[in-house]
């Protein structure tokens, strides 16, 4: 009896221990000045892992290059990748736990987490480096989040006209609209551009989370007899709709679109062959005559099997490079006592930074929306991107 | 307080209700996971009605659980004495139905979400008040005579009507009270998180749902409070090289608990110190 | 009592239900050829103690010895392919599949003797023959039983235990069926009924032990136990 | 018409597979009285253990052989845990359903997390191959009819085995009364694993199919499936075998008209407003309850 008594009780102070013990870890940790801590609250596990896989893939190989060339300001960086899966109260918890200590954050990836994370850095004042996602999502934030994209309303429309412009004979288009995220806002944005050349866009072809099967969606969209295909839905499904046009007997490949968002491994890995001569944009050109540029290429491939870097793969490697050229600039110390304004030193700097030479372009920043941010446009022959246009 | 503790302390008492409403019509041997579908509702109705309307918080809470019990209440009339997975049916694609409504609703964000709901003072207090008041209620509902007929329904539904135990009505009231629960932390969530996506409300929360009510123990309301302070501990507790597996380990976990100990970590025989009452041998 | 050859005997057992102990040191014998019942009222222990033998309780302690050999930490189906088989309480069947298939399941352990086995069945229970492609769970009540001791039957057991073959019958179904159990045992077979209804069990056994709460109470030839007020007032109405 | 008709054929070919699922998925509840949520996790390791063969040999023999018996030893790895379960509760199929689900996610988990990087694995077209049929719009590829003869084929041999053979009878009369089972003399437990293994081949063979049909498999493809085979099953009338046949055509049938003429994004909710109103009118499912 009194065994089976104690044994009820002890699990409730198992609890109670675990939570001192993890509340002591917290209490513990210090603010070390001797190197440039940065976390990265990544999604490096659960469904989109392998997005978080290469994100911070290039964070690091940007941190490396740094401490190479001898650190910032005589410090190393060194960036914290912190996993929150796809996981709201992961994010949160993380989050809060950086808040404490961090000068900048860099993340969080998912945009679950986005939603759920950003508004407790935006409480402490703390800078978040988002540079994954739409314009949509960072600037609910402002001023505490930058968006690395311009406002999608503005950015796509020139990149879908410029593809219909090389297609005079394409005057009707459809599109595959898969509804997650901010891709029914892209989607928009894509029929815009097209709108403005002329081209008639016929009904949307909505794509289930869940399919499995794709030649229904296929049919319907071949029912109205179009012209053009633009496909608006994750990397898998892109590349099974393409498999499934090509069965059905769609020739001419470079009238099929794929978006931004699209154009990752996935693609490649589901695509195969079937993906020759389709049309991609993206915000990389692939054979842009940087050696920076193409020596990160190279690294990339090196790392992943031979696969091109993807539209995300540089984006958090400008974003570490645009975090020391702020620390360098604004002349940060790091010291804890001053965190506070030394985070909107930060902020201020990146939100406005003026001629920063990212791995891609040279960025203008006014208010935290890049200015003269380009996308370029692709056709792929032989697994290989060719460049086809590129719109400012 | 630290912040990380805060936001512990937080989802924990969430999930707990949220285990509770879980536990509830189990006790009748349904897995009613129409609690999930309510929570997504009232905390986008929470949401919306604070950011737009400017509603107080006492007031939404009221609502939300309002909301909660009508929900229950028109689908308990057909699922009041369904079988387990009937009703497990009706949970899952329930949840799918209110996803896919609020996905195709512009007002409330579509697919990108509902962001800026406002923050409320003590928030967490008054979470953990709740908690009391809710725990102390299913205590209530556990030692009465209501809880005892459903542990006679859970063991044998024959037995219970010949015992003249009105199976639909136990079984509408358990539902009815759960789903109550679940809007009430449906509003909770919203002004804790301070935003609403539909990627909240997916197959993983059900399945970690699942693991608090398992792992903890379903004969008692007590293994939840303790196995959403492990679940939501082990991610933060153990380095990040574990952390990212924690799926596993749950999953691991939950199969381990239902081999060494299927009552879950605290079962009844537990907590008496005696044989259970009943064995579980449905012949 | 004339030593006989035993083709079960059991020693000691014992069955408990959790903290129930159904079964209390229970000695018992059955010779080759014999007819033993056993008698006793609802809850006596009678029924733990036919499915302890058969393996599907598990005795707490004591042997089970089946011509010779331990049987009572064998599996059941073991138990079954050595020539053991229980005809249960409450005629249960395989409803959804046809008489048919019911016989040849009973022939699990027996399948090289099938037709023979089944023709023997028949002469039997005429009734099977007829209704032989009908779905089993439409047969009456009696028709049920008949079925349920067809398809024990078909394994060719050396030993049969019966359990309350009367429970929920009417008396002329009773009758026959003991009638039939009665002939079977004039040809050969040995059987182990456990029965309710003493005075059907006393009359047709040569044997008979009655079981009070777990124990065997008394123990003797049914010819004499008929006679033994004792018996009579406690389970032959007194009359 | 056109389209009416390319559209049945694809719903017809999605549906063969949801039937081989939900075949193999009633026979674990009838036999082994256990709801085995991680069947469809089963089906996708096993599809991508035919991608792994692949990358090694050409020799499509060896590949089935491969992804049948990564299935096979699966399912029956997983009979001892589901034995331990039913045999310290009875038989409580919702503790064999929360175990199934633990382990729907350790394998989902370590699929995204160890196999090709966790991106989705795509077939090589010589497996999948091209059209066999076509008429403008109305085509016939190698996978479907893969999948539509190998369903059918799979499934008649299924019931054969079920209806005309011992063994057959065997897993019937266990499913029906495991009691009398018992009685007769069945060996319950060596049958459970047959029944086991049974069920793995089907697996394998359905994991064969349907990565001929749709030419690819992801991590969570499992995950999207198993809740389609629960409904279905649930719809019918759990354990109802002929049932399932019927539901798990109509299924795939439905799903493809859904996609293919309703318009919105509703059509994904379309089938689920149609599950959850027929099983709210008839909780017991269209065709009846087995267990």
């Amino acid at each position: 009896m009194k065994n089976k008594f104690f044994r009820s009780f002890s699990l409730p102070l198992i609890v109670i221990g675990m939570i001192l013990i993890f509340s002591f870890n917290i209490w513990g940790q210090e603010v070390v000045v001797d190197e440039w801590r940065i976390p990265f609250l990544n999604c490096v596990t659960g469904p989109i892992a392998s997005i978080g896989e290469y994100m911070s893939w290039s964070a690091n190989r940007a941190a490396e290059e740094i401490n190479a060339a001898g650190g910032v300001r005589g410090k190393p960086i060194k960036i914290e990748i912190i996993d929150t899966g796809v996981s709201k109260d992961k994010a949160m918890e993380e989050m809060a736990k950086v808040v404490d200590w961090a000068l900048v954050v860099m993340g969080p990836v998912p945009e679950a987490c986005i939603m759920a994370a950003v508004p407790i850095a935006v409480k402490a004042g703390l800078f978040c480096m988002i540079s994954s996602t739409s314009y949509e999502y960072t600037v609910e934030y402002f001023p505490w989040t930058l968006s690395w994209y311009p406002p999608t309303e503005e950015k796509l429309p020139p990149i879908t006209a410029a593809w219909a412009e090389l297609h005079p004979d394409m005057k009707t288009v459809v599109q595959f609209v898969e509804y997650s995220i901010a891709w029914p806002p892209m989607a928009k944005a894509h029929a815009i551009g097209l709108e403005s050349v002329g081209v008639k866009m016929l009904k949307d072809v909505d794509v289930p989370t869940d399919a499995v099967m794709f030649e229904p969606l296929v049919l319907k969209a071949l029912a109205q007899n179009p012209d053009g295909i633009v496909l608006t839905c994750s990397p898998e499904k892109a590349a099974k709709i393409i498999i499934e046009l090509e069965k059905k007997g769609w020739e001419d490949k470079s009238k099929i679109l794929v978006f931004s968002s699209a154009d990752d491994t996935a693609l490649y890995t589901t695509g195969g062959k079937s993906l020759d001569g389709i049309s991609i944009y993206n915000y990389i050109n692939l054979y842009l005559d940087d050696p920076r540029w193409q020596a990160f290429r190279e690294a990339y491939k090196k790392d992943h099997n031979g696969i091109e870097p993807a539209s995300l793969s540089t984006n958090y490697y400008d974003s570490v490079y645009m975090i020391k050229e702020a620390i360098e600039n604004t002349e940060i110390t790091g010291d804890p006592s001053k965190l506070g304004e030394e985070r909107i030193k930060i902020r201020d700097y990146c939100r406005n930074v003026k001629g920063f030479k990212g791995i891609q372009l040279t960025w203008d920043m006014t208010d935290g929306v890049p200015t003269g941010k380009g996308a370029f446009l692709f056709v792929l022959e032989n697994g290989e991107k060719k460049f086809l246009a590129a719109t400012k | 307080m630290s912040e990380v503790l805060y936001y512990f302390l937080g989802f924990t008492a969430i999930y707990i209700l949220m285990g509770w409403a879980l536990y509830l019509p189990y006790r009748v041997g349904q897995l009613h996971f129409l609690i999930v579908a309510c929570m997504a509702v009232t905390a986008y109705f929470g949401g919306f009605a604070a950011r737009e309307w400017g509603w107080p918080f006492i007031l939404l809470l009221l609502v939300g659980i309002s909301i909660g019990a009508i929900i229950a209440f028109v689908f308990s009339q057909a699922i009041g004495k369904a079988p387990c997975f009937t009703v497990v049916i009706v949970g899952l694609t329930s949840v799918f139905i209110v996803k896919t409504v609020i996905e195709n609703w512009e007002l409330l964000g579509g697919t990108i979400g509902f962001f800026h709901i406002p923050t409320v003072k003590y928030l967490l207090p008054i979470i953990y008040i709740l908690l009391l008041i809710v725990g102390f209620l299913i205590y209530k509902i556990d030692h009465s005579r209501l809880g005892r007929a459903a542990s006679v329904v859970f063991v044998d539904r024959e037995v219970a009507v010949s015992l003249g135990i009105d199976i639909k009505k136990l079984g509408m009231f358990f539902q009815i009270i759960a789903c109550a629960i679940a809007g009430m932390a449906g509003i909770l969530d919203a002004f804790f998180v301070n935003s609403v996506s539909p990627e909240f409300f997916t197959f993983s929360m059900i399945s970690y749902l699942m693991c608090i009510l398992f792992v903890g123990g379903y004969t008692t309301m007590w293994g939840v409070i303790l196995s959403a302070f492990i679940l939501q501990g082990i991610p933060l507790l153990f380095p990040s090289e574990v952390a990212s597996w924690r799926q596993v380990i749950y999953g691991a976990l939950l199969v381990i608990i239902i081999l060494i100990r299927p009552e879950g970590l605290i079962s009844r025989k537990m907590l008496w110190g005696l044989k259970p009452k009943f064995s579980f041998n449905n012949k | 009592m004339k030593k006989k050859n035993n083709i079960l005997k059991i020693e000691h057992l014992s069955v408990t239900y959790g903290p129930i102990k159904a079964v209390k040191k229970v000695n018992l014998e059955v010779s080759q050829g014999e007819y033993v019942s056993l008698i006793g009222a609802n809850g006596a222990g009678k029924t733990s103690l036919l499915k302890a033998i058969l393996g599907i309780e598990k005795a707490e302690e004591g042997n089970i010895l089946f011509l010779g050999e331990d049987i009572s930490r064998k599996a059941t189906d073991k138990i079954v392919s050595l020539g053991l088989c229980l005809i249960p309480e409450g005629h249960i069947i395989f409803s959804s599949m046809t008489v048919l298939e019911n016989l040849q399941l009973g022939a699990y352990h027996n399948p090289s003797g099938f037709e023979e086995n089944l023709q023997r069945v028949f002469t039997y229970f005429p009734i099977l023959k007829k209704r032989s492609s009908q779905i089993a769970g439409t047969l009456s009540g009696g028709e049920q039983q008949m079925l349920s001791m067809g398809r024990a039957l078909m394994s060719k057991p050396k030993l049969i235990l019966v359990d309350e073959p009367s429970l929920g019958l009417a008396p002329k179904t009773v009758t026959e069926i003991f009638d039939i159990l009665g002939e079977l045992n004039r040809e050969g077979y040995s059987i182990l009924l456990a029965e309710q209804n003493a005075k059907k069990a006393l009359e047709s056994s040569h044997r008979c032990y009655v079981m009070k709460t777990g124990e065997v109470a008394i123990t003797g030839f049914s010819s004499e136990l008929i006679d033994d007020p004792q018996i009579r007032q406690a389970y032959l109405g007194g009359s | 018409m056109e389209i009416f008709i390319a559209q049945l054929i694809s719903g017809i070919a999605l549906g063969s597979i949801y039937v081989l699922l939900v075949t193999g998925f009633n026979l674990m509840l009838l036999v082994a009285k256990i709801i085995q949520f991680a069947y469809p996790q089963i089906v996708v390791i096993s599809m991508y253990t035919c991608w792994g063969v692949l990358q090694l040999t050409d020799n499509k023999f060896l590949v089935i052989l491969a992804g049948i018996t990564v299935s096979i030893i699966l399912s029956i790895l997983s009979e001892p845990i589901f034995r331990k379960i039913t045999s310290t509760q009875g038989v409580d199929i919702n503790a064999s359903f929360i175990a199934s689900m633990g382990m729907a996610m350790i394998i989902m988990d370590v699929m995204s997390h160890s196999i090709n990087y966790g991106f989705p694995v795509a077939f090589p077209p010589e497996w999948i191959g091209g059209n066999l049929l076509s008429f403008g719009l109305i085509t016939v590829s190698k996978g479907q009819l893969y999948a539509l003869m190998g369903g059918i084929i799979a499934v008649l041999i299924f019931f054969y085995l079920l209806y005309r053979t011992n063994q057959g009878r065997f897993f019937r009369a266990i499913a029906e009364n495991r009691y009398a089972a018992c009685l007769v003399g069945i060996p319950i437990i060596k049958t459970s694993i047959f029944s086991y293994f049974i069920v793995g081949v089907l697996g394998g063979i359905t994991a064969i199919l349907f990565s001929m049909l749709i030419g690819s498999a992801s991590p969570w493809l499992g995950e999207f499936v198993a809740l389609k085979m629960l409904a279905v099953s649930i719809v019918a009338g759990l354990g109802n075998l002929k049932g399932g046949l019927f539901c798990g055509l109509i299924l795939g049938i439905l799903e493809a008209m859904a996609m293919g003429y309703i318009s919105g994004s509703w059509s994904n909710a379309i089938a689920f407003v149609v599950m959850l109103v027929i099983v709210l009118i008839k909780p017991q499912g269209l065709f009846g309850s087995r267990i």
